[in-house]
């Protein structure tokens, strides 16, 4: 831990330097950005929420991201499952006579269902016909957005809105709001715990880990591969699907056109620089989060343009990444080298 | 009385969009109108780009909030948002452009363009172009074409225009449509436009935004015609863009400006920009016309019936995704 | 323009080799050469011993470029050189053969041999395929190969696809051959032929580095023989005079006995058998589908019975162990422990009646990143209630913990904590980790995959009696193995397989290392 | 018969970049790299073709600067994935992120405009017209008249097809990629092989990228590869890199991505229309999927 978290920090203190010898060769002020960027993020306690309720999609579908990669299955499609759950607990908001206490749940169970199923379609092709898993979520991404938006366009078109959108659901569905923030957040605790939990103390949890660090082995310990593949694919679907359902819940309590458009590859983005592990998806979904609520505001201050945000990010990932590996191997290099007693060199013998 | 304006004189003005600038259309000519306002109020003036993601409304409205005392928004897709936050700001002046938003403190001033007006002078000229066959090119076949960004209802409203002015010239014009599914995909739009004039029609209207400047390409390709749509597009491919239908954001914004500054501005009103306030309109002017001055005549008059209140154009009132719009 | 590039002359006799002071480390800390210096003359077979680990492959590595050297030179011909890479090794006349053969098995034998050094014609690079295939055609003939180069690499046997890494060194006309155990995967009968081969190239001038396990091989062939222990030059002499008990006592450090601790023991019933148990290959693209891997194996372990199972790698052990373990679907036959049919068993089930030792630590018996923990307890997650709790749904943490305690201590494993990543245990104690997982599940029959290889004289002793004690206490065993003496040190009975076949199946007492080797080699007994 | 020509026309047009992509991800992939930044390098030559064509008045200098900002992608591919050994997924998904932000950064820095960049004095890539063809009735409408760089990308398939399965070059690069470890102990660096095929790519999806902001249409807008990097992704798993192969999925995509705008005008939602590329990719994928499935014996 201390390790993985000190090549972290260097990465990312290095991708900032990176950053700020950018700002400096185009003549913005680094210190003033990086002071505007963390005040319209973490600042107060309007930016400190917004950047928490942002950050909710980006560490659901990080994780989502990450249980996938760490157990084995190269999801990519948590834009798609994304969608999807919205889709499903937006059609549930809309049309379920429930009371709030019953309906949020439901709508929230909704979102998991529509997530999942979409993530189980691409499971299906891949054990019906071994396609991989792979491209099919990444078409399926693309198919999901296309239906989506007919659904809101057709079906479920809000007859007096001006752009594609569905009615708003029923206030019964609306996740209350804790002063400034959402309750949302609490059932991002939930999921992240109920995560822990599986991988730490559920059996089908340990095989997921198993397999996914090296299948072969797992196989020959007597667990079931192709069963845990469909597994975690719906446990990740329903985790991004779970995403898009808060989305619509907190926020605009509506299926709208543009609501999955941030979520592309940050996930995927997120469960990278993790490095798969939890608490890690956490922090760096806080942190992604911070830097894209920031951005705007800090484009106001100093105007540097928010697509600067995006290259940092971009940077950020690279840096990270490479130093993790790099700095760890020159740290044991140099550890090993002083262990190996180096002599001068002299004549050899005989 | 609702919320009154600010004492004091507005420092900072946002402009805060759901889309993107660069659409050479209708965000840049807002973003010229703030210029403007900069340029004449001495204030300082941001751009907020939402970039069409739902993600960035909430805090977008919030930095907005945050930095300036005037915002003005087009606000497709986060009315919701739009009107909390109004309500929760009244000392901040909202205006929002384009759609009619109301918040429960009636704090929002909303900017309403009767683009149909403006769509049914582009039907018009589009059917004076494909009858007219001294033009070059110009075929017998009464088919116009359009190329739409997305199914929407913005989008349904200007075919819905577009086709009844061209109804008006001939009733036998038959229109047809692509939608592209993008609003950037400029490859696409102008695959559309291809389709489109290989069924024969002589001129395309784009209402698709940046994918749109594809329309126009294609137009100059094949030697036929296009019409712009929201800034004045016409030189964009000189000789091909018979002409644009615009929608004066900028001015509209300029002139609500004005009304925040001399102080009498009134919070939560409806502003209606039709052809006869500027706010929307079709131009012709360009390095080389396609149109003969008859025809454009022709358009003009037209124009000046719907200035004058004797042509009254018929609004999208109903739509559905697959039918369109109804009035 | 055409430009045909020919492999260069050998006129670059390399002399004298010296490598001083090399160290050499590998992240995170394995110290796999500590200063070593050793000569190599010109024109000498030059052997290089040592145990497993021992750094004689990385040495050999570091003269070919293959790796840096943490610290010390290269000098050739008295002068230091920097190699950045093979390439730069081969322009100076040294070739190498590794201990893993690396030929791309999707290419032809020409293809493979002059990978590196092509003929081309015109501006782009053309590959000359008349001339390559020529020039490959005439080193086979001048060295008398018996290749044929049209042939797929990976369709070759074993054998062959090394005279194909020692033609690809021929054809580069390379003074100076490093074969790292070269003998490791040929029959005993290929391996005379082999070393009248390397004494040709030795009459021809050609200096060659030889490792091997085997001390008689290195004691017959070489010159000069060179010790490494533990990452140190321990000694280099001359082999002439050289006893093989010294040179053992040099690479181990202590004295060592070559006896069997087989003691009698009268085995009981039945517990394993396979009947005429046949496996197809898998190969993907209709290419050789459907070709027998495994035809008609019959084999039976008896209770307290240990038997062996010998041959030359590549000939059905590896699919024998994938269709009892269930991981190749075994076209035809029966597999069944204490009467029960498992032929078509899912592995869990499988797992319920035997246990298993994989040949391949990193790749079947373990995973390297995982916690030393999580891979002592993989199969008993779902087999030792134990473990688990509500029906098997949860693990139980304290239980998990008693559970590595209680293996740590049975099987002597020193580790530092049982979260630690299971690469960072030492390959003795990696195998003892994976013997105790699979010892701890109690199943009355164990298959063994080649389970020590890797490892050091004590470790492998240390698997041994274990195995030993497995027989004592009246388990079936089942061991595959490619060494021989291992075999004949633990096994009741040996079978032989070649070519997929069971060719022989014979009471170890009642045999000999020679009439073994010659059954994986040809197939029959040897005549007369 | 018009419409059939224009969707023939516009079949070739839409695969041409897919194909340049898919082309320079087949080099990568024969050398045994995960690489997934043609998305990003078709974006970057894309927008460094329309900022050479507007500053050099010249859509050479326009294909040239793609060239070039593609092939720098490709370095920073290098740079990370060999020399500082990051994992090849995550630098490619970095490197894509990378050229959206970067582009639409520089889009603003330089030309101080948002969203696209249209300009009517933009060069574009000229089309050729061959002489004779041009007037046979169908044929010559459909063989002459096209973009250059439809030629190109044809002329690209022959090459990569020629470099890759009968040169020294190509030999080393399948090794590169079927066994790296055989490659380095004959004395060729595998890391230098995969060096060429990167450079390779990066100069493949330059061009495509000019092409789509040179050549069918002339502008930029930000995103405007729009995901036709990862179709080039799918078209290369599916036929293994194989340059022939990769020529018939890529027109089968633009094919099916002119069909599904022509389709709308048979009552089918403009969304579903538009799924067609993506089902046809599905489609391919399970045909191919059966089809290895029925090679493997029972
Ligand atoms: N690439 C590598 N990374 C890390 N450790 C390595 C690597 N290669 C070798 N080692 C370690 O270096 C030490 C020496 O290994 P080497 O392969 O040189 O031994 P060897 O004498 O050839 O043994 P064997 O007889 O088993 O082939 C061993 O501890 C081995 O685990
Ligand atoms: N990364 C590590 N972290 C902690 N301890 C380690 C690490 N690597 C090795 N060790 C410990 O250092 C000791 C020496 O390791 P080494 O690989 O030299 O074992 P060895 O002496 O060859 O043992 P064996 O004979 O069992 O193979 C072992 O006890 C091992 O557990
Ligand atoms: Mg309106
Ligand atoms: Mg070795």
């Amino acid at each position: 831990m201390p390790r993985s978290f000190l090549t972290a920090l260097a990465g990312i203190l290095a991708a900032l330097l990176i950053g700020a010898g950018v700002m400096l060769a185009q003549g913005y002020n680094p210190a003033a950005t990086y002071a505007a960027l963390f005040e319209f993020s973490l600042g107060d306690v309007d930016s400190l929420a917004t950047t928490l309720k942002n950050a909710i999609p980006l560490i659901l579908t990080g994780l989502s991201a990450s249980v996938a990669f760490a157990s084995g299955p190269v999801n990519l499609g948590q834009p798609g499952q994304l969608l999807f759950g919205a889709l499903l607990a937006t059609l549930g908001g809309l049309y379920l006579p429930l009371p709030a206490p019953l309906l949020i749940p439901s709508l929230l169970a909704l979102a998991m269902l529509g997530g999942a199923l979409w993530a189980g379609l691409a499971a299906l092709l891949r054990r019906a016909f071994d396609m991989s898993e792979f491209i099919v979520t990444l078409m399926l991404n693309s198919i999901a957005d296309l239906f989506t938006f007919w659904a809101i366009t057709g079906p479920l078109a809000d007859p007096d809105a001006f752009s594609p959108m569905t009615p708003a659901i029923q206030p019964a569905g609306w996740l209350p709001e804790w002063g400034e923030f959402s309750s949302a957040l609490l059932v991002l605790a939930l999921a992240a715990a109920g995560i822990w939990f599986v991988f730490q103390r559920w059996t089908a949890g340990y095989e997921w880990r198993l397999t996914g660090q090296n299948a072969l082995f797992a196989r020959l310990g007597g667990c079931n591969i192709s069963r845990n593949f469909v597994a975690v694919m719906l446990t990740t679907g329903a985790l991004a699907g779970l995403a898009g359902g808060l989305v619509v819940m907190a926020g605009p309590h509506r299926f709208l056109k543009g609501l999955g458009a941030n979520y592309a590859w940050d996930g995927v983005m997120i469960a990278v620089v993790a490095n798969n592990s939890l608490p890690g998806t956490l922090l760096y979904g806080l942190f992604f989060s911070a830097l894209q609520t920031g951005a705007l505001g800090m484009e106001l201050i100093t105007a540097v343009p928010s697509e600067f945000i995006q290259v940092l990010q971009a940077v950020i990932v690279l840096v990270v990444v490479a130093s993790r590996g790099r700095l760890s191997e020159w740290l044991d290099v140099w550890a090993a080298r002083r262990r190996a007693r180096v002599k001068p060199l002299a004549p050899a013998p005989d | 009385a609702p919320a009154a304006t600010p004492t004091a004189a507005p420092k900072r003005v946002v402009y805060l969009i759901n889309g993107a600038l660069g659409d050479e259309a209708f965000y840049d000519s807002g973003k010229a109108g703030l210029d403007n306002i900069a340029q004449q109020y001495g204030v300082e003036t941001r751009v907020i780009e939402a970039n069409f993601d739902a993600a960035k409304h909430a805090p977008g409205l919030q930095a907005a909030v945050e930095y300036a005392d005037v915002i003005f928004v087009i606000s497709y897709g986060f009315e919701d948002q739009l009107k909390a936050i109004a309500d929760e700001n009244p000392d901040k002046i909202f205006v929002n452009l384009d759609t009619v938003v109301q918040n429960q403190k009636n704090t929002i001033t909303s900017v309403d363009y009767i683009e149909e007006e403006a769509a049914y002078l582009a039907g018009v000229t589009a059917a004076l172009l494909t009858t007219d066959t001294a033009i070059k090119n110009v075929n017998a076949d009464k088919l116009i074409g359009v190329v739409g960004g997305d199914v929407d209802p913005v989008v349904d409203a200007f075919i819905f225009a577009y086709e009844n002015g061209a109804h008006a010239i001939d009733p036998a014009i038959t229109v047809e449509r692509k939608y592209l599914g993008s609003w950037d995909d400029a490859g696409k739009g102008k695959q559309g436009a291809l389709q489109l004039y290989d069924l024969n029609a002589d001129v395309v209207f784009q209402v698709a935004a940046a994918a749109g400047l594809g329309v126009l390409q294609a137009a100059k390709e094949r030697e036929l015609y296009a019409l712009g749509v929201d800034t004045n597009q016409n030189d964009l491919e000189p000789g091909y863009v018979a002409g644009s239908m615009v929608k004066n954001v900028g001015l509209s914004m300029e002139e609500v400006y004005r009304t925040i500054a001399d102080g009498t501005y009134q919070p939560g009103q409806v502003l209606e920009y039709g052809v006869a306030q500027n706010g929307v309109d079709m131009v012709f002017d360009a390095q080389i016309k396609v149109l003969p001055q008859a025809s454009i005549d022709r358009v003009l008059a037209i124009r000046q019936d719907i200035i004058t209140g004797q042509l009254k154009i018929a609004r999208c009132a109903n739509w559905t995704a697959g039918g369109g719009c109804t009035p | 323009m055409t430009v045909a590039q020919r492999p260069a002359a050998p006129s670059r006799a390399t002399g004298l080799i010296e490598l001083r002071h090399i160290t050499k480390v590998f992240p995170p800390n394995t110290l796999a050469l500590d200063d070593v210096s050793v000569t190599f003359q010109p024109g000498e077979i030059h052997a290089l011993v040592g145990e497993n680990g021992a750094g004689k492959s990385t040495l050999m590595k570091v003269l070919y470029g293959l790796e840096a050297a943490t610290a010390g030179e290269v000098r050739l011909g008295g002068r230091p050189v920097r190699f950045r890479g093979p390439g730069d090794a081969i322009a100076r006349g040294l070739g190498m053969v590794h201990q893993e053969i690396l030929l791309v098995d999707e290419y032809t034998v020409w293809e493979n041999v002059v990978l590196g050094a092509e003929p081309v014609a015109g501006p782009l690079g053309q590959l000359n395929t008349t001339l390559a295939l020529r020039a490959v055609q005439a080193k086979i003939a001048a060295f008398g190969l018996d290749l044929d180069p049209a042939a797929r690499a990976g369709d070759l046997s074993v054998a062959a696809r090394q005279k194909v890494e020692i033609l690809k060194l021929l054809y580069r006309d390379v003074s100076v051959l490093i074969l790292d155990e070269p003998t490791a995967v040929l029959a005993p009968q290929e391996v005379p032929q082999l070393f009248a081969e390397l004494r040709r190239l030795r009459a021809g001038g050609q200096t060659i580095l030889f490792i091997s396990h085997h001390l008689d091989e290195v004691l017959t062939l070489c010159d000069q023989v060179t010790v490494l222990r533990r990452g140190r030059h321990v000694a280099t002499r001359a082999a002439a005079g050289l006893g093989k008990p010294e040179l053992a006592r040099l690479m181990v450090g202590r004295d060592v006995v070559f006896t069997s601790r087989r003691s009698p023991h009268p085995p009981g019933g039945v517990v394993f058998s396979a009947d005429a148990l046949t496996v197809r290959a898998p190969s993907a693209g209709g290419r050789a589908a459907g070709r027998e891997r495994l035809r008609d194996v019959s084999l039976s372990v008896r209770a307290g019975e240990i038997v062996g199972v010998a041959g030359v790698e590549g000939n059905g052990q590896f699919e024998l162990v994938g269709a009892l373990m269930g991981l190749l679907p075994a076209a035809a036959g029966r597999v069944r422990v204490n009467g029960r049919d498992l032929t078509h068993a899912s592995i869990l089930e499988r797992r319920r009646h035997l246990a298993f030792v994989a040949q391949d630590r990193g790749r079947m018996g373990a995973s390297l990143a995982a916690p030393i923990r999580d891979n002592a307890i993989m199969t008993h997650h779902r087999l030792n209630p134990a473990l688990t709790a509500w029906r098997g749904w949860l693990l139980r943490p304290a239980a998990v913990g008693r559970f590595v305690d209680e293996l740590r201590e049975r099987y002597a494993v020193t580790m530092r904590a049982a979260g630690a990543p299971f690469r960072s245990l030492s390959g003795g104690n990696q195998q003892k980790v994976i013997l105790g997982r699979e010892l701890l599940l109690d199943r009355p029959f164990i298959l063994l995959d080649q389970p020590t290889r890797g490892l050091d004289v004590g470790s492998t002793e240390y698997v041994h009696d274990q195995i030993l004690q497995l027989r004592a206490r009246d388990r079936a065993v089942l061991l595959v193995s490619a060494d021989l003496e291992e075999l004949f040190r633990l096994a009741d009975r040996i079978a032989v397989m070649h070519r997929g076949r069971i060719v022989a199946d014979l009471p170890t007492d009642e045999t000999t290392l020679a009439a073994v080797g010659y059954l994986m080699l040809e197939g029959r007994p040897a005549a007369g | 018969m018009r419409i059939f020509i224009g969707l023939i026309t516009g079949t070739l047009a839409s695969a041409t970049p897919i194909l340049l992509a898919a082309l320079g991800g087949a080099f990568t992939y024969y050398a045994g790299l995960f690489n997934i930044a043609m998305e990003g390098m078709l974006l970057v030559g894309a927008f460094c073709a329309v900022l050479g064509a507007y500053f050099f008045q010249s859509w050479l200098a326009g294909v040239l600067c793609a060239v070039l900002g593609a092939t720098a992608l490709a370095l920073l591919f290098i740079l990370f994935a060999i020399v500082l050994k990051t994992d090849e997924f995550v630098t490619g998904i970095a490197l894509n992120l990378f050229a959206v932000g970067a582009t639409t950064y520089l889009l603003r820095q330089i030309f101080d405009v948002k969203g696209s960049l249209s300009d009517p004095r933009l060069p574009a890539i000229p089309a050729v017209t061959i002489p004779l063809l041009h007037d046979v009735p169908v044929l010559g409408a459909v063989v002459s008249g096209q973009n250059l760089m439809v030629y190109a990308a044809g002329l690209a398939t022959v090459i990569s097809a020629y470099l890759i399965f009968g040169t020294r070059f190509g030999l080393r690069l399948r090794a590169a990629g079927h066994n790296a470890a055989s490659l380095e102990t004959s004395g060729v660096s595998a890391a230098r092989v995969r060096v060429w095929a990167l450079l390779a790519c990066g100069v493949l999806c330059g061009l495509g990228g000019a092409f789509l902001s040179l050549g069918y249409v002339r502008l930029f807008a930000e995103n405007m590869s729009a995901g036709r990097g990862w179709i080039s992704l799918a078209a290369i798993i599916l036929v293994n890199g194989n340059p022939w192969g990769l020529a018939v999925i890529a027109l089968l995509f633009g094919f099916s991505d002119g069909l599904g705008l022509l389709l709308q005008s048979a009552q089918i939602p403009s969304q579903f229309t538009g799924m067609v590329p993506y089902l046809a990719t599905l489609l391919a994928l399970s045909v191919y999927a059966t089809r290895r499935a029925k090679a493997r014996p029972a």
